[in-house]
């Protein structure tokens, strides 16, 4: 690429309360060149008052995640290569939630049904007992430790039909932490945790579409862990404890 | 523009400014201490947990926990690794806290860190340190820390504001208090004005003025800058960790700075310079896998015997270890690579050093308090622990550590406090003003200028420093301070403008960066990160001191104070007699 | 009934209903040749305690199944929540029992009846 | 705003399965009714099944069957998956189930002309 060539971005603007539209900006093409990149450029150098979201740059913190051609991605680990078409891309806030202005969204209804999922720890034990011997190779831990590194991106969230279909729906990322939740030996109240995703909105809600799984930039499987909890409230359900 | 009038107040009994690993520990705490009813708030300049550099910590968190370390031990290794600067109090307070936080981390707020196949934690040992002591998950460590500190303080009552960014700590009338913080809401644009009888500063510090850098893109120095401005004291200022390895991919990129970890030398990764040559032996015995300090050096040594503008950096070379071994052994970062357009497993990849923490900060006593009442001060923003080098593993047990104090102190210290306290108005009229200044100035491109300061503190204040650049430095950062003043930023549209915080961020990087300069002028010896070509010695240990900058009016001033050997002198040790000097088996 | 129980519900229904649509499509296949007459349904149904339990049963499940399967999608898709949603699925669930109770009724209960 | 892409092999079997719940559900009334014809006339229930024989009809049903036979593989595999410790190589069971009720519904419309 040399770097008189362009590419034209499409970046969706405003907010539900001032009016949403698309913007068209050429955006001078690099080597080297993530979807961030090209949404710093606009900013930095056409559009001031852009607003984005974005702060480890590396896939670490979850923040920068918005709609590239349609799709739920990363943008900070998003070569350009792999999305450009016809020189051509197209930006979108993360679907599902609600905007708050151009490319950023309000994540708190995703961290809210996080909590409420009973995405946490519940000790058993406190700071003054010596840390329990775990054997990593156990079964229960290996599930756990599949799911352990969400960076609660919501980009699973974003992509599942059911979120955008039924606002109750706690989404695959709360799901997923409550069976990473359920299956740790250290907690104590495995119950709460069935009886969080058991409710409105809860596991059942889950149709196995598997976008979540599909498009998780860490390559998480969501879709299993729902599984997974469903199975665990019927086995209850039959008897068989939580 | 705007006037006190447009200020929005709030109120609260204990606000904390940041959520790193120090700010959510701290509220935790805050939580847990404070009499029953008492407001606790949270405001942050990005969104709870997912901001700042405690969630990008790789290697992990050294602790001392038997297998023949000891608390002793783990303390000798950071007052040696900070070259005797570090204030020996609280380097105790870390090693000795960093036990208990640990077994708070794993059982009550849910981490799990790897383990070893009988089921106990596995550590192992970075560069520096004398026994296997790093606790770790992955390399992902920091994920799995902030994600879980995370979710406990989102399940509990905690006040949240997101995208506040702090602007101000503003004062009492006689200034001897702390009476609340201005800041403003990103998200609207508007000012808004929160008191409280305790406040916690934890934003991070952050040395993202130089060109090549790693932390998060939040963190601007504000916490610091605003420090300095309302009167306190800040110490070891010239004290900027490199680390050796960041990614460089041309100045279009955010990802150019980013770090490529540690343990890719440690497994034989090799430099190699623009001749082709491997070069780290001619420098260090350990060749690629001396400390940070050394590596950083060399290889900034080569790029300036090559200075060439089309091939800035050295090459770390990872293929004649077998790209597939490697891919397999370092997934993480190959892939985070391949995503940038770089081949790590089979072909070479061009780095820097890389700006990556700073062992600078307010001056602080070991229970985190600061010389203005109500101001409590943790983690990177706090200096003192780690004095002129902080070991791989040791920020994130100080950020951990001290927020935790921080909470626990405020929680108590509250309860002998009586009502909020009224502020000084002329301060936070000044405060607005500053904040405004841009407003009423014709609009003008930041990032230019923030690119100008990253390249004078990168060529002059930098990995080696002399007397005449770090002069340079000073008349450079100036000119860029100036040409901020004279460069605005349209008022139309101020809700979630970030090209407003771009230059409010890049104030706050000026006046540190002067900071920064002054202090390394005033150091003329070399220890830990700080380098002087014209100084190479490091003086006599016997008589460290730290230097100690202050605002005074609009300039800076710097002295130096005696390092207090309070536990151990030079030349001696806390560690039984007998003791091996190290428990690593030799690499 | 919380929305565990609609989930278990509608999975053991199509549990018990998995054997008879495997049945029922079976007679599909094997009767469909040569085209249907009544005569032929109903000389194989009518009077059989067998198909009349089949039938029954695999109407009551359907019904359940198929009423809390629209439940669902008048939920996502149509937007329907609470006591409207709990009104129009009850009132498809009983109407599918219905019909079907009379269809049972209809090609197996005749002849002596 | 803009259009969201999401067509990949679980997703297009999530459809399939609802849609093709959804079309039985719509059909089943018709089927009751038709069937309880045989309560009042025969006849009727003959005339009707005559038009059975119409092309075009066939092709109908034999939908039908795919229909029934698709949602209900689909349903197995779904029940499987959250039923049993087992959650891999989901996408060649959806295919499989999918390919089931083509083999099916080719062999109802293979017998039936
Ligand atoms: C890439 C990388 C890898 C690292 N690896 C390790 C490691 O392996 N081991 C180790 O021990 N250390 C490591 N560190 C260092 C470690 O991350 C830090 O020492 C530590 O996390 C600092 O914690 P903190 O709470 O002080 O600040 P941070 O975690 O950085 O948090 C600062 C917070 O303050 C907020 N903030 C900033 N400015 C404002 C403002 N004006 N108003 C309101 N809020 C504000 C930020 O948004 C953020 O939430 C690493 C650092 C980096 C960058
Ligand atoms: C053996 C046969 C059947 C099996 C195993 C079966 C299985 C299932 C399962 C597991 C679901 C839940 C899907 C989800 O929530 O994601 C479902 C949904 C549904 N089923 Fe069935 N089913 C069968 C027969 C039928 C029949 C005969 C009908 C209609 C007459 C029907 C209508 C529906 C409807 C409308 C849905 C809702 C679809 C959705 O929510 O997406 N099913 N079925
Ligand atoms: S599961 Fe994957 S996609 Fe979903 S929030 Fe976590 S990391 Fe992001
Ligand atoms: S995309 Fe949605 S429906 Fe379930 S499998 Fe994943 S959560
Ligand atoms: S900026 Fe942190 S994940 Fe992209």
């Amino acid at each position: 690429m040399s770097h008189r060539e362009t590419i034209t971005v499409t970046v969706q603007r405003g907010s539900a309360a001032t009016g949403q539209h698309m913007q068209e900006f050429q955006v001078p093409a690099y080597e080297s060149q993530t979807v961030l990149d090209v949404v710093s450029w606009i900013q930095q150098n056409t559009d001031p008052t852009l607003t984005y979201r974005f702060a480890c740059r590396v896939g670490m913190c979850g923040s920068c995640a918005m709609m590239v051609n349609g799709v739920p991605r990363w943008t900070c680990r998003t070569h350009v290569k792999k999305v450009l078409k016809d020189q051509r891309i197209d930006i979108a806030p993360l679907r599902n939630l609600p905007v708050l202005k151009d490319l950023a969204v309000d994540m708190d209804p995703f961290f809210d049904k996080w909590v409420a999922a009973e995405g946490r720890h519940h000790p058993s034990i406190g700071r003054d007992a010596p840390i329990p011997a775990i054997n990593p190779e156990a079964a229960a831990r290996q599930v756990a430790s599949a799911g352990i590194e969400c960076i609660n991106c919501s980009i699973c969230y974003a992509a599942c039909d059911t979120v955008a279909n039924d606002p109750d729906y706690l989404g695959p990322a709360a799901l997923q932490r409550a069976w990473t939740v359920y299956n740790d030996a250290k907690d104590a109240d495995r119950g709460a945790i069935l009886d969080a995703v058991s409710g409105k909105g809860g596991c059942h809600s889950c149709h196995s579409m598997g976008s979540c799984t599909a498009y998780c930039p860490n390559g998480l499987d969501p879709l299993s862990a729902i599984a997974g909890l469903k199975r665990a409230t019927t086995r209850r359900f039959f008897g068989g404890g939580a | 523009m705007f006037t006190l009038k447009d200020i929005d107040r709030h109120d609260t009994d204990i606000l904390i400014l940041g959520t790193g690993g120090a700010g959510l520990f701290a509220a935790l705490h805050a939580l847990q201490t404070a009499p029953e009813g008492t407001k606790v708030t949270i405001a942050v300049k990005g969104l709870i947990g997912k901001c700042g550099c405690t969630r990008m910590v790789q290697g992990g968190y050294n602790v001392a926990l038997g297998n023949g370390d000891t608390v002793e031990r783990h303390f000798m290794d950071t007052i040696q690794g900070g070259k005797w600067l570090p204030n020996q109090d609280m380097a105790w307070r870390l090693c000795e806290q960093a036990v208990v936080r640990i077994r708070e981390l794993e059982n009550e707020i849910g981490c799990f860190f790897d383990r070893n196949p009988d089921g106990s934690l596995h550590q192992k040992a970075f560069a520096g340190q004398t026994a296997d002591r790093t606790v770790h998950k992955g390399d992902l460590t920091g994920i799995e820390i902030i994600n879980r500190l995370m979710e406990q303080v989102l399940a509990r009552p905690v006040e949240k504001l997101q995208e506040h960014r702090a602007i101000g700590l503003i004062p009492t009338r006689d200034g001897s208090a702390l009476a609340g913080v201005l800041m403003i809401d990103m998200r609207t644009g508007r000012f808004r004005f929160v008191r409280a009888k305790t406040v916690l500063m934890a934003t991070g510090g952050g040395p993202t003025m130089y060109k090549y850098h790693t932390p998060s893109g939040d963190k601007t120095m504000d916490g610091l800058a605003m420090a300095l401005r309302v009167g306190l004291p800040l110490r070891d200022m010239e004290m900027v960790q490199f680390h050796p390895t960041g990614l460089l991919a041309g100045d279009h990129t955010r990802m150019t700075g980013t770090v490529l970890e540690e343990g890719l030398r440690g497994a034989g990764g090799q430099l190699i310079n623009h001749a082709g040559q491997r070069f780290m032996f001619d420098y260090d015995g350990k060749g690629e896998r001396a400390t940070r300090d050394v590596v950083s050096r060399g290889i900034y040594a080569e790029m300036r015997k090559n200075n060439n503008p089309e091939q800035e950096g050295v090459f770390l070379s990872m293929a004649h270890l077998g790209p597939e071994w490697v891919a397999k052994k370092f997934k993480g970062m190959v892939e985070r690579c391949a995503d940038c357009g770089f081949d790590l497993a089979g072909g070479k990849v061009e780095v820097v050093p890389t700006a990556h923490y700073f062992m600078g900060g307010v001056v602080v006593d070991v229970d985190t308090r600061t010389a203005m009442e109500g101001l409590y001060v943790a983690g990177e923003d706090a200096g003192g622990a780690h004095g002129s080098n902080r070991l791989g593993g040791n920020g994130v047990a100080n950020s951990t550590v001290f927020g935790g104090i921080a909470g626990d102190v405020m929680g108590a210290d509250i309860r002998s406090m009586g009502a909020l306290r009224d502020p000084d108005l002329g301060v936070l009229e000044a405060e607005l003003a500053r904040a405004c200044h841009p407003l009423g100035v014709k609009p003008g491109h930041v990032l230019p200028l923030r690119q100008r300061l990253q390249n004078v503190m990168w060529d002059e204040v930098g990995v080696m420093r002399t007397e005449a650049g770090l002069k340079r430095g000073l008349g450079g950062i100036a000119e860029v301070s100036d040409a901020l003043m004279q460069t605005g930023v349209s008022p139309d549209m101020l809700a979630f403008n970030l090209t407003w915080h771009d230059w409010l961020n890049l104030r706050s990087l000026c006046d540190i960066s002067e900071v920064i300069t002054r202090a390394a002028l005033e150091r003329d010896n070399s220890r830990g990160a700080h380098y002087r070509e014209d100084f190479p010695d490091p003086g006599a240990m016997e008589d460290s001191y730290f230097t100690v900058a202050r605002a005074k009016g609009d300039s800076v001033e710097m002295h130096r104070e005696a390092v207090q050997f309070t536990r151990v002198r030079p030349g001696e040790t806390v560690l039984p007699t007998g003791e091996p000097e190290t428990l690593v088996a030799a690499q | 009934m919380t929305p565990f129980h609609l989930y278990m519900a509608q999975r053991l229904s199509a549990l018990v209903m998995a054997p008879f649509v495997l049945v029922h499509l079976g007679v599909m296949i094997y009767a469909i040749q040569g085209g249907l007459t009544a005569a032929e349904i109903l000389g194989r149904t009518q009077g059989s305690l067998f198909w009349f339990l089949f039938y029954g049963m695999f109407v009551i499940a359907v019904a359940l199944h198929a009423a809390l399967g629209l439940r669902v999608i008048l939920a996502e898709w149509a937007g329907l929540r609470g006591g409207v949603l709990n009104g129009v699925s009850t009132a498809i669930g009983l109407g599918l029992l219905g019909l079907g109770a009379h269809a049972v009724w209809a090609v197996t209960a005749g002849g002596g009846a | 705003m803009s259009r969201v892409a999401r067509a990949h092999p679980l997703w297009l079997a999530y459809i399939l399965h609802r849609l093709s719940g959804l079309l039985l559900a719509l059909f089943l009334p018709f089927h009751f009714l038709v069937l309880s014809l045989a309560l009042h006339n025969a006849a009727r229930l003959d005339a009707f099944l005559t038009l059975a024989e119409i092309p075009v009809i066939k092709l109908s049903e034999t939908a039908l069957v795919f229909l029934l036979a698709v949602h209900m593989f689909g349903g197995l595999r779904l029940m499987a998956l959250e039923w049993l410790p087992w959650s891999g190589a989901q996408k060649t069971w959806a295919a499989s189930a999918a390919a089931g009720a083509v083999f099916l519904s080719f062999l109802f419309l293979m017998r039936a002309i």
